[in-house]
């Protein structure tokens, strides 16, 4: 299938998916208030079938004042590889869990909070997973400071 | 035919024996022990020769005890490199035979620790316990027939009660480390010994019943026309693997080592010894397995026993040519190479597989074994009886 | 004290040390790529570390002589491995081996949680360089660290001993001769801001 | 919708009350960081009821390197040599997923002498890491001796990798655009005789460690793993085909040659450990397989096609690429910005997604199964906390 094809059947799943441009695999924006509804129709449809969450990740972007969320999905039946994208506010950086969908969700959400601070509202056990229960602060952030962490010398 | 060596003294006098209502004629060789030694000496009022057995006895097994833990430490390293295709120790002395005097005075020197909230006199006794367990095997352990400490006239009973007292030792040392891991491994060790207890038992039993003694000079005699390992019809041979694999798992070693379980439990009961004491676990072990094997000897392989052959008179005065002591050593090498064997080769097993193999499967299997061992013995027919 | 008994005292002492430089057996501890290569000396076939004795891996602090630092050391790890160091019984003796554990190496700088050295946290004898070293300079390090202990040099005295001692000399060198060299390029080739570093505890302990 | 951020030693130290059946029964057990079984500084907390295995809670973070910040400072090239790093055993396979991404990124296509030789020698490392994980379950089911076999086979790998690569572990060979140096003249000849050697030593391994009652006793229906939860847990490689899902990238979404050559996929039926087992043992043969149909037909060319010393400008956009490795599929996500250093640079860690299995299978076994199951998943530690 390829990425056309793939992503006019995502817009038959849900009208509001924008696909982003010069990405590799498939990458689309969905608003974040739709989500959890948009990937459990993702899961459930025989025609897409992704029912394997290959990663989720997050990246920070200070200047937009967002997070983009991301999350690779897989569809082992169709051979399929998707990434969906979304974004939530700097300020208050609440998410829904995705770990009724997929278990491995919690672990790979628990990540992201440790990492970027990304509040996952209905998770079964938020805690930090690298670090210490007593760090301060998300070091992946761009803000992040550490007194630490030694610059490389020019 | 009598063969008069230097080594040895052949007896004087032949005697008869009934084995199974036949009458079976033999030399006998002339069983003498320290006990009877020092005792004659107490009768004769010579106090001082009774006083220099009693010493130079108690001199000897300790020294051949500690030599023994030596040889056996640098024997099971180079056993377990050529069995992985290494080397072993090379660089301490020639070909590295002074390793394990250099592993015993660095774990003499070691710093001695002893975890604040470990039960302190337990955690002090425990190695202890499992040295005196040993030695208490050794009292009646038929060498030569002129080493014995005691000729014991329930010899295989005394060795039933004594050989799990090493257990004790496990269990208090496990139980005073208040370590988790070390409590697990003494459960485990307990649970084990316990169990693996009643088939050595009934291996032992079967052996007592062709020879029909408790005495461990008679039961080696009792093997003068051939071992019970062959002589009984399979009877023999089954009671042997029992006892094999039954005292594998008395000792603790691989693939029965879930007490000490290194990938599992780092170390098991001895997780929180150190230095000397940790030695004396190490130490016990080892002399358990010469133990474990010797006994081994004694009871399936004959003991200082020479290989006969019922009347081939010419074989086996061949075989009588070589000194007892030869063939004990010998059998007991052999026994200890092949719990060598078995370390560096199986897996471990899990402790429910651990608990189904004794009572699912070798406690049927030496009962039966018993049966069967009773009818041969009634029915008197054995080889080359 | 008489001249024999102090004859008597020497030659214990160097009974004591050669037991202890030819039985170090060490705890079975690595965090990461290291730890396969000290594997892959210590216990594999063809660099086989039981040649000199120290091939029994023991599982447990309690009984282990040799702490061979193999991997990054991270923040978290700090505290473990303290307890781990505390846990041995004297004498005790550690080997760094790895670009890591002797100054964080490629994770020295932008990592917010790899320890600059593990001689930060616990004291060291020997440092094994490489990323990670070769099964060789291991062995090589496990012998130098055996002369040490045969000569007294190494005694197990925490935070007594903070000298390093480079396993790795090129030949004809001694170890003095390497530390001015060293001493002598870091001041010719002075490039950090030692300002900047002040916060990093290792810069403080200025050994050079 | 709640929201309650935890701490561990909240769930170690629960409120005690009158009924609390912790008083009583259960207890934990720290596994870890320091444990002969866990490969490394893998941490367990285990609720115990004796011998009994009640809960698994598995605490990363104790070589937590933060690689995936540091990456944020370097540029695509140099990222490779942090890949290394993570899974240390398949190094190759960790620097060919980085190398993709930033030549599929860049739209830099390679030719095929560098993909052959790629195939080649990931093949085989995954053959050298298949072997130590080979020894090193031996040592964990306390058979110690298969340990120094797997070790020994691994070293003549190793030597025909040094003699192309320049390192024994932390190879830093395959890297954006090419490779780092050609491959050494006598690498086609050594590589035949390790596999004329190695074939006689994998059926050596079959009868030491497969054929022994106690082993098969310890693996077979002992952390048993089905497809429908191997897929939830986000489980790939080995772990995931044992359960009886087909899924191989190398066959799915073929890269490098590949699809040149033949192999065959090993799908296990059960998802046990002795599942898990025999399909590394058998991606031993096929990987021996691929190697040997590649070794004759490596074509000529180039071996780098970019400058050395050319920056790396990213274009904007997500690129996310997987190779399989060892241990499953590593995928690497690259969020260019158009300047030379990615904006957000991660790693879909195999042993990460591999790891949580264990909350599932290991509950209600014993500490033994525990450790047949954490040393059949093959974890190495580094490559989950990163």
């Amino acid at each position: 299938m390829t990425d056309a094809e793939l992503f006019a059947k995502l817009q038959e799943v849900d009208a509001r998916v924008v696909q982003l441009p010069n990405c590799r695999p498939l990458a689309v924006e969905v608003p974040v208030g739709f989500l959890l509804a948009f990937m459990g129709k993702l899961k459930s449809r025989p025609d897409l079938r992704f029912i394997q969450l290959l990663d989720h990740l997050a990246m920070d972007w200070p200047e937009k004042n967002e997070f983009e969320l991301v999350y690779q999905l897989y569809s082992i039946e169709h051979d399929l590889l998707l990434a969906v994208h979304t974004r939530i506010s700097r300020e208050s950086p609440y998410a829904l869990t995705m770990s009724r969908l997929w278990p491995i969700a919690q672990y790979q959400e628990r990540e992201v909070f440790d990492l970027f601070g990304i509040l996952y509202e209905g998770h079964p056990d938020l805690r930090r997973l690298f670090l210490e229960d007593d760090w301060v602060g998300f070091p992946l952030r761009k803000d992040y400071k550490d007194y630490f962490m030694l610059e490389m010398p020019e | 035919m009598q063969i008069w060596s230097p080594l040895y003294r052949p007896s004087i006098w032949s005697f008869r024996t009934s084995i199974g209502n036949r009458e079976v004629g033999m030399d006998m060789w002339q069983v003498t022990t320290l006990a009877a030694r020092i005792q004659e000496s107490l009768l004769n009022q010579d106090f001082v020769r009774a006083g220099i057995f009693l010493g130079g006895g108690l001199a000897a097994t300790v020294a051949a005890v500690s030599l023994l833990g030596l040889v056996l430490v640098y024997a099971e390293r180079k056993v377990a490199a050529h069995f992985q295709c290494r080397l072993g120790p090379m660089r301490v002395g020639w070909h590295g035979v002074l390793q394990p005097i250099a592993d015993g005075i660095k774990l003499f020197l070691k710093e001695d620790i002893i975890p604040t909230e470990a039960d302190r006199l337990l955690f002090v006794l425990a190695p202890f316990f499992c040295i005196l367990g040993m030695f208490l095997a050794i009292l009646v352990l038929p060498v030569s027939p002129e080493i014995q400490i005691i000729d014991l006239d329930m010899g295989v009973i005394f060795l039933a009660a004594v050989s799990g007292f090493g257990v004790f030792g496990v269990l208090l040392g496990g139980w005073s480390s208040n370590n988790k891991w070390s409590m697990l491994g003494a459960m485990r060790a307990a649970a084990q010994i316990v169990s693996y207890e009643v088939s050595l038992t009934l291996a032992l039993l079967v052996v007592v019943m062709f020879s029909g003694s408790l005495k461990m000079s008679e039961i080696i005699q009792s093997q003068a026309a051939g071992w019970w390992i062959w002589r009984a019809h399979g009877v023999g041979l089954v009671a042997f693997l029992v006892y094999v694999i039954a005292s594998v798992a008395e000792l603790n070693r691989a693939p029965f080592d879930l007490s000490e379980g290194e990938s599992e439990l780092t170390g098991g009961f001895h997780t929180e010894y150190s230095g000397l004491r940790f030695g004396l676990f190490f130490l016990a072990e080892f002399i358990n397995m010469v133990l474990a094997s010797a006994f081994a000897a004694t009871f399936f392989l004959g003991g200082w026993m020479p290989f006969h052959l019922g009347d081939w008179q010419a074989f086996n005065a061949v075989m009588d040519r070589i000194p007892p002591l030869l063939w004990f050593v010998g059998k007991t090498s052999f026994m200890v190479f092949l719990f060598m064997w078995f370390r560096w080769t199986f897996p471990r097993l899990r402790v429910d597989q651990l608990m189904a193999l004794e009572w699912k499967f070798l406690l049927p299997v030496s009962l039966v074994n018993l049966l069967v061992g009773a009818a041969v013995v009634l029915s008197g027919f054995y080889f080359f009886s | 004290m008489t001249g024999q008994s102090s004859y008597v005292l020497t030659s214990m002492d160097r009974i004591m040390n050669w037991a202890r430089a030819n039985s170090l057996w060490p705890l079975a501890f690595g965090t990461s790529c290291c730890a396969i290569e000290m594997m892959m000396s210590s216990m594999a076939s063809r660099h086989d570390l039981s040649r000199f004795g120290a091939e029994v891996v023991r599982p447990t602090p309690r009984q282990a002589d040799l702490l061979i630092l193999a991997g990054t050391i991270v923040k978290r790890m700090a505290k473990p491995l303290r307890v781990l160091y505390e846990q041995m019984p004297e004498p005790r003796y550690v080997i760094a081996t790895g670009a890591c554990t002797i100054s964080g190496g490629p994770f020295t700088y932008n990592s917010y949680t790899t320890v600059r050295g593990a001689d930060e946290i616990i004291p060291v004898d020997v440092f094994v360089p490489g990323c990670p070293p070769r099964p060789e300079a291991l062995i090589y390090g496990i012998m130098t660290l055996q002369k040490m202990i045969k000569t007294g040099e190494a005694y197990g005295q925490p935070y007594q001993r903070r000298r390093p001692i480079t396993a790795a000399l090129p030949p004809g060198m001694t170890q003095a001769q390497l530390q001015k060299e060293i001493a002598e390029f870091l001041e010719a080739h002075a490039t950090i801001d030692v300002d900047k570093a002040a916060h990093n505890n290792r810069w403080e302990k200025e050994r050079y | 919708m709640s929201l309650e951020i935890r701490t561990l030693s909240e769930i170690m130290n629960p409120p005690q009350t009158a009924d609390s059946p912790l008083s009583t029964q259960e207890y934990f057990v720290n596994m870890g960081p320091q444990h002969p079984a866990t490969h490394g500084v893998l941490r367990l907390v285990l609720k115990m009821d004796g011998e009994t295995i009640r809960e698994v809670i598995p605490v990363l973070g104790y070589i937590h390197r933060s690689i995936e910040k540091m990456a944020e400072y370097l540029h695509g090239r140099q990222i490779v040599h942090l890949t290394d790093r993570m899974d240390y055993l398949s190094a190759l396979a960790n620097n060919w997923a980085v190398s993709r991404a930033v030549e599929t990124a860049m739209g830099v296509q390679t030719n095929p002498r560098i993909e052959t030789i790629r195939t080649l020698i990931c093949e085989l490392q995954r053959v050298q890491s298949h072997q130590l994980w080979w020894g090193v379950l031996g040592l964990d089911l306390g058979a110690l001796t298969s340990f120094f076999y797997g070790f020994r086979d691994r070293e003549e790998i190793t030597d025909i990798l040094e003699e192309t690569t320049g390192a024994r572990l932390t190879m830093n060979y395959i890297q954006p655009g090419g490779l780092m140096f050609d491959l050494h003249p006598n690498f086609v000849p050594r590589v035949k005789a390790f596999i004329k050697y190695f074939r006689p030593k994998l059926d050596e391994y079959e009868t030491l460690l497969s054929e022994n009652v106690i082993l098969q006793e310890r693996l077979r229906n002992v952390g048993v793993l089905s497809a429908e939860d191997a897929i939830g847990y986000g489980a790939t490689g080995p772990v995931l085909r044992a359960s009886g899902i087909p899924l191989d990238l190398r066959k799915q979404q073929p890269y490098g040659v590949y699809d040149q050559v033949e192999f065959s996929v090993p799908v296990g039926t059960v998802g046990d450990c002795w599942d898990r087992y025999w399909i590394r043992i058998e991606e031993m043969r096929q990987s021996l397989g691929i190697i040997e149909q590649l070794i004759d037909n490596i074509p000529d060319g180039k071996f780098m096609e970019m400058k050395p010393a050319a920056k790396l400008k990213l274009p904007a956009g997500s690129f996310y690429l997987q190779i399989e490795t060892a241990r499953g599929s590593l995928g690497v996500f690259l969020q260019g910005t158009g300047e030379d250093i990615p904006h957000r640079c991660h790693f879909r860690s195999p042993n990460f997604n591999n790891l949580w299995s264990v909350t599932k299978t290991a509950v209600g076994g014993k500490i033994a199964d525990l450790v047949a199951i954490v040393s059949t998943l093959d974890l190495v530690i580094p490559d989950v906390d990163r």
